[in-house]
């Protein structure tokens, strides 16, 4: 007992990240996160092969791709290029899709969900027929139309991604928010003369990470694949940058006779995903008191 | 059934040096410490004690539902019908169960599943362990609705939960626990959320049927009047531990230890204060008669807080258009001032409005009529506008636990609206903390922990500490010492009635313990139905109570005398009426009459 | 309960007003000439202007749309321009197999989602609890085509249990909506999950326990009702996301749904089509969050419809 | 011959079938279904480019070349009993020229007289098509028309008859009366159509099959799957990319599979409206980047290197002519001369789906070996399309996938619509907008030599037309595709009509059943 530190409420517990590395799996994730971020960001210096290149000798003579060996070791893909090499430059679109479209998408989904959810009458109204709009909204569309007007970009994908992609968890967010706005401790904070923005930062948002934890983790993994579709539906990253989802994409009917090119990039996203998930679930913990047993 | 308890010398429960930890940041951490006791067939153990002492872990060591995986029981032995409670498998203990020890928890609201029909939840208990149709299942239902007294008990079968009262529900939970006809019954602290009128009826069933199926009885309260109702037995705890056992006359007429003395001493009794104007601790301010002296304060710089025809209403809305289609008369028509320094008391049934009256000067719901507080009008402000009157305006609120994020430590919880108001900050505010901790009873080594490893006692104190923390004019104390025992809670009572005379504060004390009420207030406005029948000074509601239902009040209230005969039970106890009323309702406004120095009462 | 159908009703017809004309707008601006795209490579201009004469395509927008919208009162969706067939007649005749499917792919999450998620938090921890979620994330990053092929090799080509795609019995239908379904099981396994450990925490657990009942009971009469409402509403919002699933596994076991109409319509540009696929899909979406509101309240009864 | 008739067989599709009505379809699966549901007056013998009669059982050519006159096959009956006519086949004429039709292949009757009056809707009836009796037609035709005849034998101058069209309006493409071998039996939206043999069919002895199933809505992947079960006997769509070599190198696949030509050439077009793709030099070099062997080793050797617009197998294809040599280093040389020596920055468009974007890939790779650094824009195949037939959009595009595959073959058909000045207009499919007049007269001239005899000549005068093409090279031309068509043991007939190169994927008519032999 002693260091009785106050501290000023600004997160909800203090040493958050001291008590992460606490914890051996989210230890894990961290690494992997860490190491998938390293790759992305050093690619160029870490690849063995120019990703682009389509090596003679990357293909048989029949045009097979070739199996992982010592030379290329995640193998070769469909034009004979090194496909440890796309997966290191792939991680650079897959994260900024599956982390920072997929945050984005997480953040406006939980603004809209937790502000339906929390205001009454109109706002909450207007704001849950907008989403209902936005489910129904025919987004592979939108993505033709905007692949046949722009010139088709990562920026494009991603924008398109956080537009379609928060409608789900807003909708969730919205019931559950429904309920808290309704417990005693909300009516406790205004009560003491919070200010709203406070109260739906500091005193629902913490109790919706959970949730929220298991949609942006499972989120990573779908708009992986999903800036797959969309980028082959031309709005996205084109031939030949990499990204996973793209790769498991192009190869996936090959998946029979050349499976490396499906289940490596597949076991990379898993990957990625599975690693923020082992953080989220253990960040969920730390900030959920009531879930501490015996450590 | 006799009346004498026919007791065999077998006791039909032993407990042996019972040891049950909880796990902690800080290590394994013990709450019951080696308690021993016997209980005999047929007979009511009360155990009392302070709040925080282990009393609900305890109970829920002896049916093994502590919470897992935190709390375990460490070693022990509780031997029921010759049996090791703590030794049997899943399967024993689910035989257990229901059958042999039934269990009423100590949170009422929150017990029974939300989504299932009190008629379903009921037969359930009913075939759990004895088979037989539903039709027959229904049938018993029905007679254990009725022999706990719910009107209309062939609807309420297929009502839910959220659409009984509280009183209700406590009952709905009482007949669950005696579906299976248990050889003993558990119950922790099952009136504390009720009001008086409700309280005595349940207290009164428990006997009753204790009586007629010879259950014998656990009952955890910290009310001492309660123990004096019902115990044969009492064990006073302590810290985890047993301080004293006996009699329930032993303990009352002659207490051992010093800790029984000292909670029977603290023991606030209705009519103690008569022929006293002031609250109990008020020191006598000068020559001037303390109304006398609020009435010149009054006078001087004016109330602190006015109320003029305070109505709430709550549409219900239905319809295409969600238009509104009937409205709940929660408070209508309401006048009344509190003065600098001066403890008004609200007191009246569950439902009456009491909450929603605090609530409307929180400016938590809407309202209309006029409230102003240091003579600004709040009708109409925004959460902005409101933001400096709560400065001088703090509620503690009904439900501690409810009111409190249980994902804050208590500590960043009482220092919050210090933050929130740019009070303090750095070293002082958790100087600050650490004396309001002090303040309302508690260690300030528990600044870090969460509100769920409190007791519930503990509890409403973090939420009082919370309240204070801003140093405000007017303190709404919404059943503020309801949960917590007499001792502490007389601690918090002089706490507050020593804070009052430091610094001239004022409560809006909502309470239906009639005794605390008596100890504390100033004026007292009873309510019913969303309108006062009847206020006056403390003296005049107490000595000379004059509306029927005050009356009434009044004689609910259990008395810690063991000697005194026990109060009957009434079967044709009277049911909460509805405040809800068709669209164009006009309501009827209580014609208060002045019967003499400012002691209203309405026409009966 | 009758005037919140009908309120929200209302609502969504106003949002498929919405939806109709966005999708007419993003139509429009699509650069591809569907007169040229009728006309076909050996078209003369002549030809293509007749088309376009015909189809309106000349007429200012807002006309355009209003000739649209007023057919769609009378039922009229138009006619597909490549296929050249009533699109009502083509989503009709496909739409009862996508239906199908949904309700298969539904049943199937349903099933093995709440199954994991349940055993996951009751074995909260366990290898089995970590087992489950990994199978979870697997679920939801595995690509569909390659699930669906896999299961055809196993089941249908080697151990013969069934057909080899196609559309008709029971039989056929298992796969496709397995296949569609792992999805929706992976992320109803991790919201099942969360619920269940928050509800196994609540205190009518602990009463139901102290009742003497079965820990099955405990959990399935208790536990489950709680727990399965954020998956319930889920529901709704599956349906919009079938809707790219179903594409894929529509076409891998040969299922006549309008997965496989939208696709091609999309590719060719058949805008008629994707107009009409758009308006019963966005139907269905709103049709299926109107659902999950209103089995909500059947599941918990605090809830009120607002 | 002894083979008997009788049985039946299943084919499958990835893809719906659009329409049935010989007016309007025009894609390669209803091709040949419409084939054998209706017929015209002219056809190719089975596995062959050579051109037969039909329902006419005799023609005469004017002098001229300008007068056209069939004699028309007795006793020949559509499904719905009736006898076809002459005035069946002028009302099909009018009707297919009429452009409330919408018919995409209206252009093809360019040539007969009173073309232009339908065209501009002030005639509804051709003026040039005459009824002289009921087995006679004639038709007149404002310049001479070497094509004439195989127009006469694609889709859209089929046969229909004048009560059904009117009866079903519109929905005719689902309800198809026509005079074919076999008749329409059922059609299941989205599922199946089945169609059967016409017992009344004029051509005794055809077709050979009782019953054709079309499963439609199968993954090829799967179709090859159910293939090797015995459930399917030709996977319409062919073998998928992915399984090619799989099924090529299985030994009990491997005898199921027909290797065959195909009249297509897959080009990388350059617009020569836009910069730098102006310069001739420019477009050469391109021609000589590309390492085509390279790219046919990506798509497993299923397909020839092309060095000119015209496949092998079409008449008149330059079997000397060399054709631009994968030469990097005269490449570069080139771009150095157009100014260039750094290379430059462009697009090429490619339609979406496998193996086009890999080869789109290789294609990139090579014009970077010289500097050009292109951007792939991989898309649906509308909108390729909708930026080819623009003048200032898609610089580049490989055509694969919507690549020129003949309508018939007559190398006349390789130029008009997707080299010639008519197709370098907005929309249209000349996506390098070359238009050489001098060429264009020479096109002219060439197909008014109708002269039978004279065919040499037209084919020696079309070849130098082309390999004139090569030295502006508005294409590189790529390869030309080859046909692998699989099909189940129980199929029987010449490997010809498997890879017949008017119907794809087989000759329904000739096809036989060995299990009911
Ligand atoms: N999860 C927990 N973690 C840590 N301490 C806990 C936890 N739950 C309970 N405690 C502590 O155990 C002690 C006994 O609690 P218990 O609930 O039995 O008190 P009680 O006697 O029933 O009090 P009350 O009358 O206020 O209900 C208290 O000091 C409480 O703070
Ligand atoms: N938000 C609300 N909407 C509708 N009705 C409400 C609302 N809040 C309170 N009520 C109703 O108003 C009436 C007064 O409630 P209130 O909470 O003020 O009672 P109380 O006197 O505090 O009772 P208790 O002693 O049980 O706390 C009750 O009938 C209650 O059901
Ligand atoms: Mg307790
Ligand atoms: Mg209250």
């Amino acid at each position: 007992m002693a260091d009785v530190a106050i501290s000023v409420p600004v997160a909800p517990t203090p040493g958050v990240f001291r008590r992460l590395l606490k914890r051996k799996l989210a230890v894990f994730g961290l690494i992997v996160i860490a190491l998938i971020v390293f790759a992305a960001v050093f690619a160029p210096w870490i690849v063995p092969y120019n990703p682009d290149e389509q090596f003679f000798e990357g293909l048989t003579l029949e045009g097979a791709p070739l199996a992982p060996n010592v030379q290329f070791w995640f193998g070769t893909d469909l034009v004979g290029r090194d496909l440890l090499s796309r997966i290191i430059y792939g991680a650079r679109t897959s994260l900024i899709i599956g982390v920072i479209a997929n945050g984005v998408s997480v953040l406006i989904g939980s603004a809209v969900g937790i502000t339906a959810g929390y205001f009454k009458g109109w706002v909450s109204t207007v704001l849950m027929r907008f989403t209902d709009l936005m489910m129904a909204f025919p987004a592979l569309l939108l993505a033709i139309v905007l692949a046949a007007i722009f010139r088709p970009s990562l920026l494009i994908v991603a924008m398109v991604i956080a537009m379609v992609n928060w409608v789900q968890i807003a909708r969730v967010l919205y019931t559950e928010t429904r309920s808290l706005a309704e417990r005693d401790f909300v009516e406790a904070e205004r009560a003491l003369g919070a200010g709203t923005f406070r109260i739906l930062t500091r005193h629902i948002f913490p109790h919706l990470v959970s949730t929220i934890v298991v949609y942006a983790t499972l989120g990573i993994a779908t708009t992986v694949l999903l800036e797959a579709t969309l980028s082959y539906l031309g709005i996205g990253v084109q031939p030949p940058t990499a990204s996973w989802g793209n790769i498991i994409f192009e190869n996936q009917t090959y998946f029979t006779s050349a499976p490396w090119l499906v289940f490596i990039p597949g076991f990379a996203i898993i990957l990625l995903a599975l690693a923020f998930n082992l953080v989220g679930d253990a960040l969920r913990d730390i900030l959920d008191p009531t879930q501490q047993g015996h450590h | 059934m006799t009346t004498t308890h026919k007791t065999s010398s077998e006791p039909l429960l032993s407990v042996r040096d019972l040891v049950t930890q909880v796990a902690t940041p800080m290590g394994a951490k013990t709450v019951v410490d080696g308690l021993s006791f016997d209980l005999m067939r047929g007979e009511t153990l009360c155990i009392a004690g302070e709040s925080g002492s282990g009393k609900s872990m305890t109970a829920l060591s002896l049916i093994q539902l502590l919470p897992k995986p935190m709390a375990r029981v460490a070693s022990g032995l509780a031997l029921f019908k010759g049996r090791d409670v703590f030794a049997l498998d899943d399967e024993g203990l689910r035989k257990l169960r229901g059958k042999e020890i039934g269990m009423i928890f100590q949170e009422p609201m929150t017990s029974l599943n939300p989504v299932l029909t009190i008629g379903r939840q009921l037969v359930e208990a009913i075939t759990a362990q004895r088979p037989m149709s539903h039709a027959e299942a229904m049938a018993e239902a029905l007679r254990l609705l009725e022999q706990v007294q719910i009107s209309d008990a062939a609807r309420r079968l297929s009502q839910y939960p959220h659409e009984l009262s509280g009183g209700m529900r406590q009952r709905v939970m009482i007949a669950i626990a005696l579906s299976q006809g248990p050889d003993i019954l558990i119950a922790d602290e099952p009136t504390t959320a009720l009001d008086v009128t409700v309280q005595a009826q349940i207290l009164s069933l428990i006997r009753h049927l204790q009586k007629e199926h010879g259950t014998a009885v656990i009952m955890i309260t910290h009310d001492m009047g309660v123990v004096a109702e019902m115990a044969d037995h009492v064990l006073v705890m302590k810290n985890g531990k047993a301080v004293e056992y006996g009699t329930v006359r032993d303990i009352f007429e002659k207490p051992g230890a010093p800790y029984t003395q000292m909670l029977l001493e603290a023991v606030p009794t209705l009519g103690e204060m008569h022929g006293i104007d002031t609250p109990k601790r008020a020191k006598p301010i000068a020559a001037v008669p303390a109304s006398a002296a609020t009435e010149a304060a009054a006078r001087t710089d004016g109330p602190l807080v006015e109320v003029r025809d305070l109505t709430v209403r709550f549409d219900i809305k239905g319809g295409i258009l969600q238009r509104p289609v009937s409205r709940v008369h929660a408070v209508e028509g309401l006048s009344f001032e509190i003065a600098k320094g001066e403890t008004l008391s609200l007191v009246g049934e569950s439902g009456c409005g009491k909450s929603t009256t605090g609530k409307a000067l929180m400016n938590l719901i809407p309202w209309t009529g006029s409230i102003r507080v240091k003579g600004q009008e709040t009708s109409g402000l925004g959460r902005r506008a409101m933001k400096p009157i709560l400065r001088d305006v703090q509620m503690v609120f009904q439900d501690p636990y409810a009111s409190l994020d249980p994902r804050y430590r208590v500590g960043d919880l009482v220092a919050e609206p210090l933050v929130i108001h740019g009070l303090a900050k750095g070293s002082e505010l958790k100087d600050r903390v650490e004396y309001l901790f002090r303040r309302v009873g508690l260690s300030p080594d528990q600044i870090n922990r969460y509100p769920h490893e409190f007791s519930g006692g503990q509890r409403q104190r973090i939420s009082i500490a919370r309240a204070l923390s801003l140093s405000p004019k007017v303190i709404i104390a919404d059943e503020s010492v309801s949960a917590l025992d007499v001792s502490i809670q007389a601690q918090v009572l002089d706490l507050l009635q020593d804070i009052q005379n430091e610094t001239g504060i004022a409560y809006l004390f909502i309470s239906h313990d009639m005794a605390v009420v008596e100890q504390i207030s100033h004026r007292v406005a009873v309510m019913y139905m969303g309108q006062f029948v009847e206020v006056g000074t403390r003296r005049q509601i107490f000595e000379n109570p004059r509306h029927s239902y005050t009356r009434q009040l009044l004689s609910a209230v259990p008395v810690p005398d063991p000697r005194r005969e026990r109060r009957l039970y009434d079967a044709a106890a009277r049911e909460i009426k509805s405040p809800i009323r068709p669209l164009g309702y006009q309501p009827v406004y209580n014609q208060l009459t002045d019967i003499g120095d400012r002691h209203l009462v309405a026409a009966a | 309960m009758i005037s919140y159908i009908a309120r929200r009703l209302l609502q969504s017809a106003l949002i498929l007003v919405g939806i109709s004309l966005v999708t007419f707008v993003l139509l429009y601006l699509l650069p591809a000439d569907p007169a040229r795209q009728i006309a076909g490579r050996s078209a003369t201009a002549e030809t293509v202007e007749s088309i376009r004469q015909q189809l309106g395509l000349n007429l200012p927008f807002y006309q355009q749309y209003l000739r649209y919208a007023t057919g769609l009162l009378h039922g009229d969706f138009g006619r597909s321009y490549l296929q050249k067939t009533e699109v009502v007649e083509l989503i009709a005749s496909r739409l009862p197999a996508s239906l199908l499917l949904m309700a298969g792919a539904i049943t199937c999450e349903l099933i093995l989602g709440i199954a994991m998620g349940l055993v996951s938090a009751l074995r909260r921890g366990s290898g089995l609890d970590n087992g489950l979620m990994l199978l979870s994330f697997v679920g939801v990053s595995a690509p569909q085509f390659v699930i669906g092929i896999l299961m055809l090799y196993v089941f249908s080509v080697q151990l013969g249990w069934f057909p080899i795609g196609g559309y008709g019995t029971f039989a056929h239908l298992v796969l496709p909506s397995l296949t569609l379904g792992v999805l929706g099981a992976g992320w109803y396994a991790r919201m099942m999950r969360s619920s269940m450990i928050d509800v196994l925490r609540q205190d009518f657990i602990r009463t139901a326990h102290s009742k003497g009942l079965g820990r099955a009971t405990v959990i399935f009469r208790h536990a489950l009702p709680n727990a399965i409402l954020p998956v319930i509403a889920m529901i709704g919002i599956d349906i919009g996301m079938f809707m790219s699933g179903i594409v894929v596994v529509e076409s891998v076991f040969g299922w006549p749904g309008i997965g496989q109409l939208a696709w091609q319509a999309i590719q060719r540009v058949d805008i008629p089509i994707i107009m009409g696929v758009t308006l019963v899909s966005a139907l269905a979406i709103v049709v299926g969050n109107l659902m999950a509101d209103l089995i909500a309240p059947m599941i918990d009864p605090r809830i009120k419809l607002r | 011959d002894d083979i008997k008739q009788g049985g039946q067989m299943v084919v499958t599709y990835k893809d719906d079938v659009s329409t049935l009505d010989p007016a309007i379809g025009y894609d390669w699966q209803n091709w040949s279904m419409i084939k054998s549901l209706f017929d015209g007056l002219m056809d190719y013998e089975p596995g062959t480019s050579t051109l037969r009669k039909d329902l006419a059982e005799d023609y005469t050519i004017s002098d001229d070349g300008k007068t056209f006159t069939f004699k028309l096959r007795k006793g020949v009956k559509f499904h719905n009993g009736r006898e076809m006519t002459a005035e069946d086949v002028k009302y099909s004429l009018d009707r297919v020229t009429n452009p409330a039709t919408q018919s995409p292949g209206a252009g093809f009757f360019g040539s007969i007289k009173g073309f232009d009056k339908m065209a501009d809707g002030s005639a509804k009836s051709l003026e040039g098509v005459t009824v002289v009796d009921p087995y006679t037609i004639k038709f007149e035709l404002t310049r001479p028309d070497a094509t004439f005849l195989h127009v006469m034998a694609i889709n859209f101058s089929f046969v229909v008859p004048k009560e059904e069209v009117e009866k079903w309006g519109a929905d005719f493409g689902k309800h198809p009366v026509g005079t074919g071998a076999f008749k329409l039996g059922e059609w299941t939206l989205g599922q199946k159509l089945v169609f059967e043999r016409n017992k009344d069919y004029w051509n005794a002895g055809l077709p050979k099959l009782d019953q054709i199933t079309f499963e439609v809505g199968q993954e090829p992947v799967v179709a090859l799957l159910r293939l090797q079960k015995g459930e399917v006997d030709v996977a319409g769509d062919g073998i998928p990319p992915a399984k090619f070599l799989e099924v090529k190198n299985d030994p009990t696949y491997a005898k199921l599979i027909v290797e065959g030509g195909q009249l297509h050439t897959g080009y990388v077009t350059m617009k020569t409206t836009m910069k730098p793709f102006d310069n001739v030099k420019v477009r050469q070099a391109v021609n000589m980047a590309i390492n085509k062997d390279r790219i046919i080793r990506i798509i497993n050797g299923r397909a020839v290197p092309a060095n000119q617009p015209l496949p092998p197998t079409m008449p008149g294809f330059a079997k000397d002519y060399e054709g631009y040599k994968y030469d990097v280093e005269g490449a570069k040389k080139l771009l150095a001369d157009a100014g260039l020596a750094d290379g430059f920055e462009t697009e090429l468009y490619v339609y979406n789906t496998d193996p086009q974007p890999r080869i789109a890939q290789a294609i990139q790779q090579d014009l970077a070996a010289i500097g050009i650094k292109a951007e792939i824009k991989s898309l649906a195949q509308a909108n390729v399309i909708a930026a080819g037939g623009e003048p200032d959009q898609a610089p580049m595009i490989w055509s694969g996938g919507m690549a020129w595959i003949a309508d018939f073959p007559d190398p006349s058909n390789f130029y008009g619509p997707i080299l010639g000045c008519s197709g370098a207009v907005k929309g249209g499919w000349n996506w390098s907008y070359y238009c050489n007049k001098a060429l264009e007269e020479r096109a002219t001239a060439a197909d008014s030599i109708t002269d039978p005899a004279k065919k040499a000549e037209r084919e020696e005068a079309w070849r130098s037309i082309f390999l004139d093409i090569m030295k502006d090279a508005p294409w590189a031309p790529v390869f030309n595709e080859q046909r692998f068509t699989i099909r189940s043991e129980r199929l029987g007939g010449p490997d010809a009509i498997f890879v017949d190169p008017v119907h794809i994927p087989i000759n329904y008519e000739q096809v036989y059943a060995k299990d009911v032999q």
